[in-house]
């Protein structure tokens, strides 16, 4: 099976360019084509997970060679992959999750002509993403980083004929385009000082390698990881990107694509042991995100921008996870792993929300659903309980154990990065509970032409089974350290250390933050009225400063600045990076401008050009070969 | 005077012989054959068939080829493999460009004037119009260009290249000049290009008059051991060698020595951009090595400098002026510059590698820029009462294409990405090995400003590729837009694209075969 | 009266021709400045033929010559091209390709 | 060994018309300072061991290439004096320090090398430069023989207009003539009916009086016409009898209406024009 592995990027390659060629004949059966060819990369690759099983821990490493891409030359490329249990995770989550939002797709885009399209595009992002795990050199890895990128563009303008999908689109392609030049410097780099960009060259060649070289790689790789994973300053793609329809935000913003860039830093462990520096920048990125994902979070009111802020601060966790060296990558991939099954069932319960409230979002216009659809409250309940980090349930066993890991260190730095992951699971359990209390309780604030109902089978059944993977596969893992020992093989065996505070005290700290956060939410989104506008808070007005002085200290500490942040945010995120993706960076082209005015028509100047450009050169090559 | 008949070896010279022969006996057609239309007919066949003829004899004297080669004439001529597969790519380009210049709108519009000699606007152009004329010269002209081309890559005497730089370039000013729509730019273009040509070709001969004056010969093996058996000519010798390469620059396009590039690509006829900007680069390219590998080896170590400077002049320049660009064409050329700085790349510090990994750089160049090209001229102006009228070149009104044409959008994003050097497509093999070759001597820094420089180029390629697929066509220019169908240029889409993405995926036979290339032969000092 | 003293006469006369090309709005001289570069070109291989005592370098200026011949007549042609359309041999005009 | 004297004035007679290039002002000076050039230049390979090759330098470049410039010069219009104000900035000094520079590197460059001078050189008589051409370059020779019918076609291609239409019958011009209501006869020619029949004077219509459009436009742009009511005076003359005699018998032959100057040359058609009317 191991051997096969290939199987499970050929069969929704295939299957997508089938769905893409066949045209209108397709549309009977072609999202049904889709699902299989989504749930046989499943069935291929538990088949490999079994067998490796069945291997010992260090045995765990298959190569496959597919063939020589670029054979001849000093540098020779192969195409091959790498099948090892990190790869294999994320096999089994993409696929097994994509099966599922395949299955949820089928119903809920019942209505669109174009479905067919709709699902070639998923297999293709399936095919992608899987061969960007896969990848045994980060070539390869580049190759389903665009493929990736590529699938997602055009998910999410899938509906361009409303002019802001197809910007939403625009934005995500360029700001990507920048975190893509990372990882192309980066793979110059390797070039540059390893001569070779495959996994295998590339750790063997760290130990030779100047300090300098690595930071600068492993800095690349970072800006690469920010850009896929929506990380600060590259966060601002994500939120637009919710114009796509939701199975998409469930399976690319929620729990496979945006998780790319955690990936990378993972596997790049090596690079990263040999530069302290870049690892710190990494967390740093990390706890900065998570807390500003949060905030941001807090002050939305559209469900699945909501969503995604809150997909943001929870990679800002795993970034923070990957940031902290080996005691910190299982952890990051472990949070990964449950994240994208919560997340995932949260988005596919805002999606069935959506659904019965004609594709309303504003939470504000929500309330009371409980009663309307008892399933989607219950499935998207036990996926709020995992984000909170409420044991049992698996956010509890990944995010907690993040946090403890954040206050293993010397100095002010475990103090910074630990009180960061702390502050940002009382401000998620704040801004999750607001997003559940809001449209689930409360009262209802319909509009007149809505009528929520259950959506049906084909929907809820998947959210059904990403619930219970929310319930109870942190538990599952955790016990006994399951998962860190299946990883072992590749993220190394983590010496323990002692945080800098006691295991308990971190963990009744953390949970206190968090019931104060519900309670806050609770407060003033469950038990109160929820205005169907939003109050104005300008901090510009005194009425708006009174309201804060009332209020508790949560909103007082965290509301107002947070707000002003959140807008500060906001506004940088107009001014300054919409500005700099739409006109491309501004030096660039004022250089341009300048050197193109020398390009005047005249042929006389450019017969002067080269001239000069003669002389010039003969006196270089003259004077210094002489 | 004694005189005795040379011996020349006919047979490695069988495919020029074949391509230029054809070409003048195209000329007696031009002759014969009256009527316009059944003479297009004959000249593209005789085209087609003597390209075809000359790739089917380059691929047998390659199966056939025992040894290094053939040095024809002392020296004058050296076939090898190196030879035969710069043949091989020319007439690759050379078969799709006559297929874009035999091309017709469905109005049955060709590229070209209908008379070259009409002025634009003028009662002839009218009648001659009318009169269905066509200029079936360009067949002979671009048989003669790729037989010069062909030449170019093959002679090893510096006063051969000379012959055979100016038989190619003349039938280039000639086809420049020719554009049907536009006239005055492709006058404009053709008189600057033309210009500029000569002069840099004078500049060429004083630098071959120079090396023949320390070395006493012209060719290359010669001039290479003249040069280092040579003592206290060091002067006239770098000099010389100097202005041999900058002529050779010109060709390839290099800052300082591109000013002609944009305005030419701009101002010529599309089919003769496309084949210009694929096949002039090769022929430059292919002189370059023989001239540096061979001639001006020794110097290696003092002409580097030229070759760093230029290479990241170029780079920069060419993607520097490209992001500002509104008009597609020029969009094009300024990324040749940036291409021609990345084939230098390759040359820097003479890595064996460049010698067989230019080939193929140069060989998926030209396939995506024939490709490129030829999807330029299948979008159109519409007029107000629904006429197609010219290419619609400016960038903004590709905008939406790809809802218009999605196959025909996927495939110019595809050259683009391809233009880029994105993974899975050929012209990443093609910046890979190339690259490396660089690399394999040291020349990392360079790689390194290479490869900054092709993220930023990616920039004003991925920006056309957004404009088609993720910005809507503007308001009111729903019909301002007509995608044209040209069955032969459609093919010539179609042949580019499927060898883009399989010699991006598979790429191994191909490279295989052009490794075996990358030997030169070096002939006997005459 | 060493040949090479040709040599040196050919690099003004190849000098002058570049000048020309430079300040020379007038296509006609513009191109009379090229062949000039040739013709310097040429007097440096005659005389180079001259120092090495062959005949070479006479045969490569005969070429020099007929290169020149034909390129001196497509020049004028496409001279002769842009004058009927636009009136005028200035090369300053015709400057709308750029940037 | 050269003689130091013919050096010098072989530089003389090149270098120095070699200037007119960049600082005359008609075009017709440059190009016969040019030819002057050349002929230094033939005289140089001579004086090179070169005999064959001068002979062909006047042949090829005095006689036929520079022949082919003065040509164009003429087609394009000899009188075009080029303003020689620079309209570059900076072009003239970019010229001087750029081409001055060249010139200066190069002879620097060369100045610093010395090269044994062959002491028996071969002549390049026509014998035995045809012995060289025809065995190591024949290649380069018949390569050249592609280059010189490229620019044949190029020419042909870029100035030849066919004949695009079947020429006019005499019969057709005067129908079309008269459809259009033109005058069906034909411009009169100058200095007819007066005692000079020279280009130069006008016509003299059945009064006597002076034709004005009889006379070539270029002529009165260059002031070169003569009055015609001078020979008018002339002819009122009645002591010349012979006048009376031309005056009766152009009498019958040309109305004075029909040559009135306002009517003869705008309505009359000719084939450019009709041509033009066909074009639209």
């Amino acid at each position: 099976m191991l051997d096969l592995i290939w199987l499970v990027i050929a069969v929704p390659l295939v299957s997508s360019g089938i769905l893409l060629l066949a045209g209108r004949r397709a549309n009977a059966w072609g999202h049904w084509l889709g699902v299989a060819a989504s749930a046989s990369t499943f069935v291929v690759g538990f088949g490999a997970f079994l067998q490796m099983l069945g291997m010992a821990g260090e045995e765990r490493s298959h190569a496959v060679h597919l063939y020589s891409w670029i054979p001849g030359g000093d540098l020779q490329l192969d195409a091959g992959l790498l099948v090892d249990p990190l790869s294999l995770t994320f096999v089994l989550l993409v696929s097994f999750v994509g099966t599922l939002i395949h299955v949820y797709s089928v119903a809920y885009m019942e209505h669109d002509p174009n479905r067919r399209i709709f699902f070639s595009y998923l297999n293709l992002f399936v095919a992608a993403m899987l061969l960007l795990v896969l990848a045994d050199s980060y070539l390869l890895l580049f190759v389903g980083w665009e493929g990736v990128g590529l699938a997602s563009y055009l998910l999410i303008g899938f509906w361009n004929h409303k002019p802001a999908y197809a910007t939403a689109a625009k934005k995500a392609f360029v700001v990507n385009r920048i975190g893509d030049i990372g990882l192309i410097l980066a793979m110059g780099l390797m070039l540059a000082s390893f001569g070779g960009v495959d996994f295998a060259t590339v750790a063997d060649g760290v130990s030779g390698a100047s300090t300098a070289t690595l930071t600068a790689t492993g800095l690349a790789l970072l800006l690469a990881a920010c850009g896929k994973s929506a990380q600060f300053p590259l966060q601002s793609w994500l939120g637009d990107a919710m114009a796509g329809p939701t199975p998409v935000s469930a399976l690319i913003h929620a729990a496979t694509m945006v998780t790319a860039g955690v990936y990378l830093i993972v596997r790049s462990a090596p690079v990263f042991e040999g530069a302290p520096d870049a690892q710190l920048v990494v967390a740093a990125v990390g706890a900065l995100t998570l807390i500003m994902g949060a905030l941001i979070g807090m002050a939305k009111d559209d469900i699945k921008k909501a969503l995604a802020a809150s997909t943001m601060s929870q990679i800002g966790y795993m970034m923070l996870a990957a940031g902290l060296g080996p005691i910190g990558y299982a952890f990051a991939i472990f949070h990964l792993v449950t994240h994208g099954f919560f997340k995932a069932g949260m988005f596919l319960g805002a999606g069935s929300v959506m659904h019965g409230m004609n594709d309303q979002v504003d939470m504000r216009r929500f309330g009371a659903l409980r009663a309307a659809m008892v399933t989607t409250w219950v499935t998207f309940g036990l996926g709020w309980l995992a984000i909170l980090g409420v044991p049992p349930f698996s956010g509890f066993w990944s995010k907690d154990k993040i946090i403890e890991a954040a206050f293993v260190g010397e100095g002010v730095q475990p103090w910074i990065l630990g009180g960061a992951a702390l502050v940002g699971a009382g401000l998620t359990a704040f801004y999750m509970s607001r997003l559940f209390f809001m449209t689930f309780h409360g009262k209802a604030r319909w509009t007149d032409d809505q009528h929520p109902h259950e959506s049906p089978a084909l929907m809820t059944v998947p959210m059904i089974i990403l619930a219970v993977g929310s319930a109870f596969l942190g538990l599952f893992l955790a016990v006994g350290d399951r998962f860190a020992h299946w990883l072992e093989p590749v993220t190394g065996h983590a010496e323990h250390h002692d945080p800098v505070m006691p295991i308990w005290l971190i963990m009744t700290l953390t949970l206190a933050l968090v019931a104060l956060g519900v309670w806050e939410a609770w407060r003033r989104y469950g038990a109160a009225d929820v205005p169907t506008e939003a109050p104005d808070v300008s901090l510009a007005t005194v009425a708006a400063r009174n309201d804060f002085f009332q209020d508790s200290v949560n909103r007082g500490v965290f509301e107002r600045p947070g707000t002003h942040l959140t807008r500060t945010l906001v506004y940088a995120d107009a001014a300054v990076i919409d500005r700099a993706v739409n006109g491309g960076a501004q030096g660039w082209p004022k250089t341009g401008e300048a050197v193109r005015r020398a390009q005047s028509g005249q042929v006389r100047s450019y017969a002067a050009t080269m001239v000069v450009g003669l002389v010039i050169v003969v006196l270089i090559v003259v004077l210094g070969g002489l | 005077m004694t005189f005795t008949t040379p011996a020349i070896e006919w047979a490695p010279t069988a495919p020029f012989i074949v391509v230029l022969g054809a070409a003048a006996l195209a000329i007696l057609v031009e002759a014969i054959v009256r009527t316009p239309a059944t003479r297009r007919l004959v000249q593209l066949i005789l085209s087609l068939v003597a390209l075809l003829a000359a790739l089917g004899l380059v691929i047998v004297q390659w199966a056939m080829l025992k040894g290094a080669g053939t040095v024809v004439l002392e020296g004058m001529l050296t076939v090898d493999r190196q030879s035969l597969a710069w043949q091989a790519v020319l007439l690759v380009s050379g078969l799709l460009g006559t297929l874009l210049f035999a091309a017709r709108t469905r109005a049955g519009e060709e590229a070209f004037a209908s008379l070259g000699a009409a002025s634009p606007g003028s009662t002839e152009e009218t009648l001659a119009r009318r009169k269905g004329l066509q200029v079936t010269e360009v067949f002979p002209l671009a048989l003669f260009a790729v037989g010069g081309m062909m030449l170019f890559t093959s002679v090893t005497d510096l006063i051969f290249l000379f012959v055979a730089l100016e038989v190619f370039s003349l039938p280039l000013y000639i086809l420049v000049a020719l554009a049907r729509r536009r006239r005055l730019l492709s006058h404009e273009g053709a008189l600057k290009y033309f210009l500029l040509g000569a002069f840099s070709s004078a500049v060429f001969l004083f630098g071959a008059a120079l090396l023949y004056g320390a070395t006493g010969t012209t060719a290359f093996a010669g001039v290479g051991t003249g040069i280092v058996g040579a003592s206290g000519l060091d002067p006239i010798i770098l000099t010389g060698a100097v202005f041999v390469v900058v002529g050779l620059l010109f060709k390839l396009g290099a800052v300082p020595f591109h000013s002609w590039t944009p305005d030419a690509y701009q101002g010529a006829p599309t089919p003769v951009t496309a084949f210009m900007g694929a096949a002039t680069k090769a022929a430059a390219a292919a002189a370059l090595i023989r001239v540096l590998y061979v001639a001006l080896h020794p110097l290696a170590w003092e002409l580097s400098w030229l070759i760093w400077v230029t290479a990241i002049a170029s780079m920069l320049l060419g993607t520097v002026v490209a992001l500002v660009q509104t008009e597609i064409k020029r969009m094009l050329a300024y990324s040749s510059i940036a291409h021609a700085g990345f084939i230098l790349v390759a040359l820097a510090g003479l890595p064996d590698q460049a010698v067989w990994a230019l080939p193929f750089y140069l060989f998926v160049y030209g396939l995506a820029t024939l490709g490129a090209f030829a999807v330029i001229t299948q979008v159109r102006e519409r007029g107000e009462d629904g006429t197609v009228l010219g290419e619609a070149t400016r960038l903004g009104q590709w905008a939406g294409l790809g809802r218009r044409s999605p196959w025909l959008a996927g495939a110019m994003a595809l050259f683009l990405l391809s233009f880029a050097g994105i993974p899975l497509t050929a012209g990443f093999v093609g910046k890979f090995v190339a690259f490396g070759a660089a690399i394999s001597e040291g020349g990392w820094p360079l790689v390194l400003i290479a490869v900054i420089a092709s993220a930023a180029a990616a920039f004003f390629y991925v920006r056309l590729v957004v404009l088609m697929f993720l910005t809507d066509v503007p308001e009111d220019q729903e019909d301002a837009i007509a995608i044209d169908y040209s069955p032969l240029a459609r093919v010539v889409v179609i042949v580019t694209a499927v060898a883009i993405v399989l010699l991006g995926v598979v790429p191994g036979p191909v490279l295989a075969a052009f490794e075996n290339a990358g030997v030169l032969l070096i002939g006997a000092a005459g | 009266m060493d040949p090479i003293n040709f040599v040196i006469l050919a690099c003004v006369l190849f000098a002058i021709g570049a000048a020309a090309v430079l300040v020379r709005r007038n296509a006609i001289i513009a191109f009379m400045g090229v062949e000039l570069m040739l013709n310097a070109a040429n007097l440096a291989l005659v005389a180079f033929s001259r120092i090495h005592g062959q005949v070479d370098g006479q045969v490569m200026a005969f070429f020099v010559m007929v290169v020149a011949a034909a390129e001196v007549v497509v020049g004028l042609a496409i001279i002769i091209a842009v004058f009927r359309a636009r009136q005028t041999i200035s090369l300053d005009e015709p400057a709308e390709l750029k940037g | 060994m050269v003689d130091t004297v013919i050096f010098w004035v072989i530089a003389a007679i090149t270098v120095i018309p070699a200037f007119s290039l960049i600082f005359a002002r008609k075009a017709v000076y440059v190009a016969m300072s040019i030819v002057l050039v050349m002929v230094g230049l033939a005289a140089a390979y001579i004086t090179l061991d070169a005999p064959f090759l001068g002979v062909v330098q006047i042949v090829v470049y005095t006689g036929a290439v520079m022949m082919l410039f003065l040509f164009v010069l003429m087609l394009v219009g000899v009188d075009r004096r080029e303003d020689m104000k620079e309209t570059l900035t900076g072009q003239r000094w970019i010229a001087l320090f750029g081409a001055g520079g060249l010139g200066a590197f190069l002879i620097a460059m060369v100045a610093r090398v010395s090269l044994p001078v062959a002491e028996e050189p071969l002549v390049g008589e026509p014998d035995v430069i045809a012995g060289v051409l025809f065995e190591r370059y024949v290649l380069v020779m018949e390569v050249l023989g592609f280059l010189l019918i490229t620019a044949a076609v190029g020419a042909l291609v870029l100035t030849h207009v066919p004949r695009l239409k079947p020429r006019k019958t005499q019969l057709e011009v005067q129908r079309d003539r008269v459809r259009v209501g033109a005058d069906p006869v034909n411009k009169v020619f100058p200095g007819v009916y007066a005692r000079h029949n020279a280009l130069d004077v006008p016509a003299l219509d059945p009064q006597g009086e002076p034709i004005e459009q009889s006379v070539s436009r270029v002529l009165k742009v260059r002031n070169q016409t003569q009055e015609g009511a001078h020979f008018r005076a002339r002819l009122d003359d009645p002591s010349r009898a012979g006048g009376s005699d031309a005056e009766h018998s152009g009498r019958g032959l040309s109305d004075p209406e029909r040559l009135d100057p306002d009517r003869l040359d705008p309505d009359r058609p000719d084939p450019e024009g009709s041509d033009r009317e066909e074009g639209r």
